[in-house]
């Protein structure tokens, strides 16, 4: 038997034995996800123990290496782990943007110390981190960022406004870009990490039209900052930014087609019966879909061997969330005037239409369509001008 | 006669945008949104509308109405749709009065004078499953005694709770998709045997799922002939398909009125964002979108209140095509709007809600487009 | 019998006399549209017969004042001359740039001398015109135009190139901009008439994807131009130009929908039937073609009674030839293999694919689909820049 | 497997483009067309493709070829489709030897050879109306003594005049409709009975119509089983469809590229055009459509190569996908040139004509969005 498969079967094995049976059936809706952090609530024993297991093993971030807390695992390992995983309905153990996102800038800019220090907690779950980018008046735009730093010798004196700070509310650390040069606009950015009980932090929830709040407004009153904190070079906080939107990037634009990505015809088939022109509008869609998840597999192909376009992730972007936005306006339509309902038990509080609503930002959040579209015809058409 | 409005039709325009504006801006939507309302509009706004004269518009003068048609009752719910105003104008003094118009004088005396001063709500009981499809009614109200009991359900009935008579249609012969053998109701509130849940739509209206059980009528309760409602309901159903185009046409009209301010005022890298020329193109096929779907609305009322052959086949392509240019609007409206767009402090995605709901309301874009290939004989 | 039904009832009369029997079918091809001109060549001796009655009457340019060579009718009465020569299927008697584009513009920025001079040689068809405007380097651009006359006193000297000039090299005469102030970069263009038989004028034919070639290259070599051959006032042409540019977008924008405008979807039901993919754009185009065909019914209720954007011939441009374009490629599709035939009798020398070639120019030719929108966003919507 | 090419995909990739750049670019096509040449194609260029090996990729390596895959063929098709280069490649080494694949060693040992050394043309006579529609073959074989009588008429068969063999489907039992029945046959050059009307194409390929009267035909001339030619056809229809689909990612791309060089160098109003974000952004988005398409088809080679259950889906999902991307390119290229998109003088025209040619090669974008949708199971 190879490595390999040893390593599968130890692995079913072990999944097996360790993840609860309520942890095999799906989240039926965010508050089933793991997050983490200091003031995390778990919804379940079961939820608590399959953190814990995973955590023991590194399994949280498999193929971290195993100093920073992760599990050491090689890219095929990992794989295989996925898709066991996969295969038998378990749960994500912890849901973490330090797992996706501050995790993979640290271990490419952080210094060993920094690594040593938060690497591990994020791998546990003890931390939950939030990510202050986007400002009011500066969307797509971060080069017109406003909170500055300013020098106090060993720390720095904070003071600002973020917006769209997903879970400002409920994040222990946040991941933040700060302008430390108020000379250089193109550069004097700095990438800081701070305590979100730090004095002078304050954040209000933003209501959304799906009716939820997963985004704050998230206010910086004379923050102190110790100069330890910094990732990266002083004024060079673009650099890791840019390196974490591209995963960010390909986070979201892995959203538009779900592993299993079921035809949407098949599913609604009783009622493309009825409806040829849905039925037209579905097949359509289900090719797109299809087209989708080949172009999905040619970019990770590519991705691992490290070829294709470095702008591609933009592409993949823009494609995606499009697709999923036609997804759920698809899903409505077929839905009819029941999928219209917003609050009553039949419809689990509306889920439908608040999924619809949410999906609408998958082309704003993480740089929007437009700019997704601009980089393309700049960095890969290599079209001129502005 | 000219697609445009004439003196009369711009005056009743200038009036009721005034109006709306005035007394049911979107913040009206929210305050009866925010204080979760069981009726979800304001009866004082409705007896307004009274007073307006805008109830009276499809009632005919010998009924105490001002005989005037679609095309006028179309600019009420454009401005309607404009300001998103929560008014049960359309299932009541549009759709329910031309029901009624195809009733008995007994009826019309009964709740005209009701509706036309703003006093009297109507509902109507159509669908009996989540999409639109009039031609599948099967509800059965048999024969008993010398009146009818009702039994079965009906989806999604807007203002179902809060109307004072529900016309209802349903079979009194034959079976789904016979076009003999349909009957209209009008049944009372509170008669005996109905049972309502209501439940709030993604837009803030209130809709009425029914349940009729062994509901007893006397013969006075229909509408038009036993056996022969097919006539009445299609009135009603061309008239609610009007007046929910143009309503959409309004809430797509409205929808890109914001977006276009946002881009005037909102700067991204150093730039009012309306002087990208990308968004400038988007804006502009949607203009153009916008205005042809105005245009088939008005030629459907114009064609729907002539009485002329085509006029099947015209409102049809009315609500199939401003159900997708509508669409197009809240759609572009968000995308454009940015982050702030997502956010339920600003307007366009009340519009984007509303646009999704009245896109269901009579039947969607689809349905509509399949039964213009029907007329067509394809 | 009011005046009008007099007037019907005459004009079908006359109609009944004189049309003759070969003029009452549909044109087969474009060989068979009566243009007119010196050296026109009639198909047939019903054609010209044709053109001659109504010449004399007036009625090629029916609603033209009779001084001008027109029938002196007033709306209501061309409106019923219209309708009753399209209900006995009549074709048009004369078709001529001169009546479509310059006429209209004589008539409102030529002097009386000039309108007595061109105007009812136009009505008779005695002189065909071409349109000399694009230049290489110049198609929606046209303030970059190059062709230069230089002031020799009573005359300018023109030396230039045009493109896109129609039947150029079957015309008698040209409208033509023409450069005539080198400093005035905006203005400095005069709208000049000139024989096409002058010293220094030759022609050569644009072959086109269709395999025709309605267009040419026209070169100007030292061409003596009398200095009453302008229109309007010295460097002033764009006013005529404009003015005239929004005749020949009104006159495309028409292009969209035929009179009859029949349904796609009906008129291959036997391939819809098959293919329920295709009914279902084809009853989606449906909707869009009765949908702009209301819109073209409220414009032109607009135009006559003088309300609505003066801008929205730009609208009626843009979406008329988009939607065209679309039918020319639904039409392709039913027609399948058969319709890819180019030069079989019986795909009357693959007639359906040259038309559908042929659609492609509307939305480059009177100004292309991005300028329409440009236009359209920049003085209807007001929005700001560029 | 990966997705994108191996080292030795590369290689064949980069060897075909630098090929049939350099023998077969635009100019070639319009050289043959120009020259009005009967077969469409060049005999020179035919045997150079088989001295380069590209005709050898779907033979097995028992049969002299390289036993390589429709990803491989699909290579040498997108580079095909690139410069539009006018070649048998498609009829006759890639569905053509997929059908002699399924069919006897006596038939494979008769024509392979010559198909390798690029001297061997194949057509294919499948279609029987304008619209492709295997499902509906209808023209009769009859048993006659040892062999068969074919007698109908084969619509639009491309290389019909100009190939040695023509790989005919008719049916032997059953009719129109039923899976069995189907009988496929090898009909030789100058068959007595045959007859051919060639009609030159928009794209300036050469396509007969073929009628059979009472064409004699031996049993050697059935490739694969009596009745069971359905097998057989899957194979070639399968084969056929990739390939086409891959040299149509070719005429996308390729309009797409040179559309891309006229934006970075025309200018207007003072500016390079591909400076205004209007046609930046529809840059952009067919830059995304393309690639997506070529993912899809190389999916869809990917899946057939190997056999899988799901490739039957996937083939019709890339020739679906890559027929509406491809049309997309050559309207927006023709859009983009502006004026100079009109005339025959540039490239694009011919790129448009292509797709069309293409898109109805083995069935069009909705005949497979249908197909997807049927074996979906709706």
């Amino acid at each position: 038997m190879s490595d390999l498969e040893t390593f599968r079967k130890e692995t079913i094995a072990w999944l097996e034995e360790n993840c609860p049976a309520e942890m095999r059936k799906p989240a039926k809706s965010e508050a089933d996800v793991c997050w983490g952090g200091r003031n995390f609530q778990f919804q379940s024993d079961a939820q608590k123990q399959w953190l814990e297991v995973n955590a023991a093993r590194g399994w949280t971030v498999a193929d971290w290496p195993a100093k920073y807390g992760g599990g050491g695992l090689n890219p095929a390992e990992a794989k295989i782990l996925k898709q066991e995983m996969t295969r038998m309905g378990c749960r994500i153990p912890l849901s973490s943007f330090g797992i996706w996102m501050l995790g993979p800038a640290l271990l490419q800019f952080g210094s060993e110390a920094q690594k040593l220090h938060y690497l591990p907690q994020i791998a546990r779950g003890e931390i939950r981190w939030c990510q202050g980018y986007s400002e009011p008046g500066s969307g797509s735009d971060l080069v017109s960022l406003q909170t500055f730093g300013e020098d106090k010798g060993d720390h720095w004196v904070v003071n600002g406004q973020k917006v769209w700070t997903s879970y400002a509310d409920k994040a222990d650390w946040i991941f933040c870009l700060v302008r430390t040069d108020k000379e250089d606009k193109y550069r004097g950015i700095s990438f800081l990490l701070f305590d979100m009980e730090s004095e002078g932090v304050t954040t209000k929830p933003i209501k959304l039209i799906s009716g939820n709040s997963p985004f704050c407004e998230t206010f910086f009153d004379d923050v102190k900052v110790p100069k330890d904190q910094i990732v990266g070079q002083l004024n060079r906080g673009w650099d890791v930014a840019k390196y974490l939107l591209g995963h960010e990037r390909e986070m979201i634009s892995g959203g538009g087609v779900s592993n299993e990505m079921p035809s949407i015809g098949a599913a609604f088939n009783e009622i493309v019966a009825l409806d040829p022109i849905m039925r037209a509008e579905m097949a359509a869609f289900d090719v797109d879909t299809l087209a989708f998840k080949a172009m999905g597999e040619l970019f990770m192909d590519e991705l691992k061997a490290k070829k294709g376009h470095p702008a591609q992730p933009n592409m993949m972007k823009y494609a995606g969330t499009e697709l999923n936005k036609r997804r759920h306006e698809l899903v409505m339509a077929a839905g009819g005037s029941e999928a219209l309902e917003w609050e009553s038990a039949a419809t689990n509080n509306g889920a439908k239409a608040r999924n619809w609503l949410r999906t609408k930002a998958n082309s704003i959040e993480g740089g929007t369509s437009e700019v997704m579209l601009n980089v393309i015809s700049k960095r890969i058409l290599e079209l001129p001008g502005a | 006669m000219p697609l445009f409005y004439d003196e009369d039709q711009s005056m009743l325009e200038d009036s009721a945008a005034e109006f709306i504006k005035t007394e049911a801006p979107v913040a009206h939507l929210r305050e009866f949104r925010d204080k979760n309302c069981p009726d979800g509009f304001s009866h004082k706004l409705w007896e307004q509308f009274g007073e307006m004269g805008f109830n009276a518009i499809m009632a005919s003068e010998e009924d105490g109405g001002l005989g005037m048609g679609l095309k006028e009752a179309g600019i009420i719910m454009k401005e309607i749709g404009k300001n998103l105003a929560p008014s049960p104008f359309l299932t009541t003094a549009v759709a329910g009065v031309e029901a009624l118009n195809g009733g008995s004088k007994a009826l019309r005396d009964r709740y005209l004078p009701g509706i036309i001063a703003g006093k009297t709500v109507l509902s109507l009981a159509i669908d009996e499953s989540s999409k639109h499809r009039p031609e599948a009614i099967a509800m059965a109200a048999k024969r008993s005694g010398n009146g009818f009991q009702l039994n079965g359900k009906k989806q999604c009935v807007i203002h179902g709770i809060s109307s004072d008579m529900m016309i209802v249609a349903a079979r009194t012969a034959g079976s789904a998709g016979d076009i003999e053998g349909l009957t209209l109701f009008a049944v009372e509130k509170d008669t005996k045997g109905m049972e309502m849940d209501a439940v709030r739509l993604v837009d803030s209206a209130v809709a009425a799922h029914v349940t009729f059980n062994n509901v007893e009528l006397t013969a006075d309760a229909v509408i038009g002939e036993v056996d022969q409602g097919q006539e009445v309901l299609d009135r009603l159903l061309r008239a609610g398909r009007v007046a929910s185009a143009a309503e959409m046409v309004g809430v797509g009209t409205g929808a890109m009125n914001i977006t276009l301010d946002y881009l005037k005022e909102r700067k991204q890298f150093g730039q009012r964002i309306g002087e990208f020329q990308g968004l400038q193109h988007r804006a502009a096929h949607l203009y153009s979108e916008m205005e042809i779907a105005d245009a088939i609305v008005r030629k459907a009322a114009e064609a729907a209140d002539a009485g002329v052959e085509s006029a099947e086949l015209l409102v049809s392509a009315a609500k199939a095509k401003v159900g997708v240019a509508s669409n197009l609007a809240v759609r572009e409206g968000v995308q454009m709007h940015g982050g702030v767009g997502m956010t339920d402090e600003y307007d366009i995605g009340l519009y984007m809600k509303r646009d999704r709901g009245l896109s269901e309301f009579f039947g969607d874009s689809r349905y509509h487009a399949n039964r213009v290939a029907q007329l067509y004989g394809y």
